[in-house]
């Protein structure tokens, strides 16, 4: 077992365990790695410190909604994408703008993305963005037919390099025109 | 219907740049191809190649997304619709669709008919609304309903344009060297502790069991000999003593070797006065058998 | 996209390539970053070079026979276990309060430790610890059954930091405690 001496030796460890994490690292679990002995704030510092490491290199620390992870820059894709046999699946326009519906919106039914994009939401839609794991049902609405309520998920904060909702890009300012205008209140 | 109604429309104003960036970023993104090329806009005689018009009728999300195009193609406010030329317009499109046998889905018709009934709506006096006095605007809900729709087909614009993982870029996630064992469960002198002093309370054998640490000492040296007793043969007294450990040593294995004979665990013997003394197990037959 | 000057450029490609890869990545397929522009000796020293720069490192850059990988170096696997469970595993009481028995007590029966303890020991119990190498039979009683005698292990030593037996915690402070129970006399 390595004996850890310094704060360089720490990082080390932290360096490690979050190199071969399968999952975002939460500070919780990542004190677990010294036996909790240390606080948030040292943990917050040394984690500072290691991104600041590995801000010139094609790999970054990045903190997302369920902790901390490494992943490669963005501009290193074009070469990493050399050597995959299939690309990642670009989503259709229908499956955005219905992700955009559940994560501005949330909780909502079926219906109510029906309403907003004014046409049938194909079941294959939902099923690829549950496949995906970026949404899930989180109840019901107490309406008849109890419809399902779909909300986004922490996979989909990770996914797109996000700690919290309130880090969705600001919708347009479309809302600002709606309010200087006599139109009825978006029922809910 | 005919394309004539078109050229003649309030609709076919000048062109102008689009200027929100998520708006112009929403129109590029469904910006319909024909033979390879992006098709800026719809043709205006409604000379449509038969192939372009598919591809440009299926490139719409639906009713409101046609009706955007058609807004913002003609650049008018959103917020002060022309009715007429708008409903013929969509229309015409509807009727295009129709005619080329395309799968028209249900929402179109629908749409069509609630702006055919707008539209005669706003012909008719407006009664006035009864909290506020103002007369409602019949247009009020359409014009909702596309800002609603335009804002979300931003925002989904702007989302796909959000790196993503496995997309945009990869998760990295090292070979673990050794999946070792499990972890095994740790135990603190502390909970050792405890647990033998919530024994010693609950079976109050405190008065007869004092446990002191030499006679734990005489415990570990009565465990050592034992052990080195295993083979099941005599052993030599004096083989059972380490010289080396010093004085207060011999004398704890001495009565560790009294308390194993007291307690029947070994048998000493010696063949005769002054022969070798030696151990043995109580029962060297049975432990390895 | 990232553009590639120096040698320390085509590191980072590398660099990013391996730690995301999910399998070893021959020569071959690294040379696919970069277009196939570079010979088998011109990796194989970046690849050198890449090696030594991680080799103070928790993580290290292995050549295995299917070819490169990054991975955890064995010193801190310690740390990494840590990350495994959700909890620390803990012994059950009756697990704990034999060990206790065996250590304060040894060499004992199974007998002496269901006397003690005042109820039957699953033979589950002994073999955890057997197990764990902590106790071992080192002996039979000269009693009716001829029952095996436990004893703790050197193992078991090393595992608590201890030196001998002799240095289990006291319980002199305790005792007294328990004195004060049993006999509720007046304190001042």
């Amino acid at each position: 077992m390595q004996t850890l001496y310094t704060p360089e030796d720490y990082k080390r460890v932290l360096e490690a365990a979050l190199l071969s994490a399968a999952e975002p690292l939460p500070l919780a679990e990542l004190k677990r790695l010294f036996d909790d002995n240390f606080d948030d704030d040292t943990l917050r510092s040394l984690l500072a410190d290691l991104r600041s490491d590995w801000s010139q290199r094609g790999v970054e620390l990045a903190q997302l909604a369920s902790g901390w992870r490494f992943q490669t820059r963005p501009e290193y894709q074009p070469y990493l994408d050399r050597l995959k046999n299939e690309k990642a699946p670009k989503y259709s326009r229908a499956v955005m703008e219905t992700l955009a519906i559940i994560a501005y919106r949330q909780p909502v039914t079926r219906g109510d993305i029906e309403e907003i994009r004014g046409v049938a939401v194909s079941p294959n839609i939902l099923k690829t963005l549950e496949a995906r794991d970026w949404i899930d049902a989180v109840g019901h609405r107490d309406a008849p037919g109890r419809p399902v309520l779909y909300a986004t998920t922490r996979k989909f904060l990770d996914d797109l390099g996000l700690r919290s909702l309130a880090e969705l890009p600001p919708l347009s300012d479309v809302e600002k025109i709606l309010e200087n205008v006599d139109v009825p209140a978006p029922q809910s | 219907m005919t394309p004539d109604n078109l050229a003649e429309d309030d609709l076919e104003l000048a062109e102008r740049p689009v200027t929100d960036p998520a708006l112009a970023a929403a129109t590029e993104h469904h910006l319909p191809k024909v033979y390879g090329e992006p098709m800026l806009e719809m043709p205006r005689d409604l000379y449509i190649p038969p192939d372009a018009l598919e591809v440009i009728l299926e490139s719409f999300e639906g009713p409101l997304d046609l009706l955007l195009y058609l807004i913002r193609k003609a650049n008018i406010s959103v917020l002060d619709i022309p009715m007429a030329a708008l409903t013929s317009q969509y229309l015409v499109y509807v009727e295009a669709m129709h005619r080329r046998n395309l799968e028209l889905a249900a929402e179109y018709l629908l749409m069509a008919a609630m702006l055919i009934e707008i539209k005669s709506r706003m012909l008719l006096p407006r009664p006035p609304k009864l909290d506020s006095g103002e007369p409602e605007d019949p247009r009020a809900e359409l014009v909702r309903r596309l800002l609603e729709y335009e804002q979300m087909k931003a925002a989904a614009a702007k989302l796909d344009a959000m790196p993503q993982a496995e997309r945009d870029y990869e998760w990295v996630t090292v070979w673990i060297a050794d999946k070792l064992a499990e972890r095994q469960p740790v135990v603190s002198l502390k909970d050792l502790q405890a647990a033998w002093l919530a024994l010693l309370k609950q079976a109050r054998i405190m008065q007869h069991h004092k446990i002191k640490r030499e006679e734990l000492s005489v415990r570990e040296h009565m465990s050592q000999i034992l052990r080195r007793l295993q083979g099941g043969a005599f052993v030599s007294f004096d083989r059972l003593f380490i010289i080396e450990a010093g004085i207060s040593s011999l004398v704890v294995s001495f009565l560790a070797l009294l308390e194993l004979v007291r307690e029947n665990m070994i048998e000493i013997s010696q063949s005769e006065a002054l022969a070798p003394i030696y151990a043995k197990l109580a029962d060297a037959n049975s432990l390895h058998s």
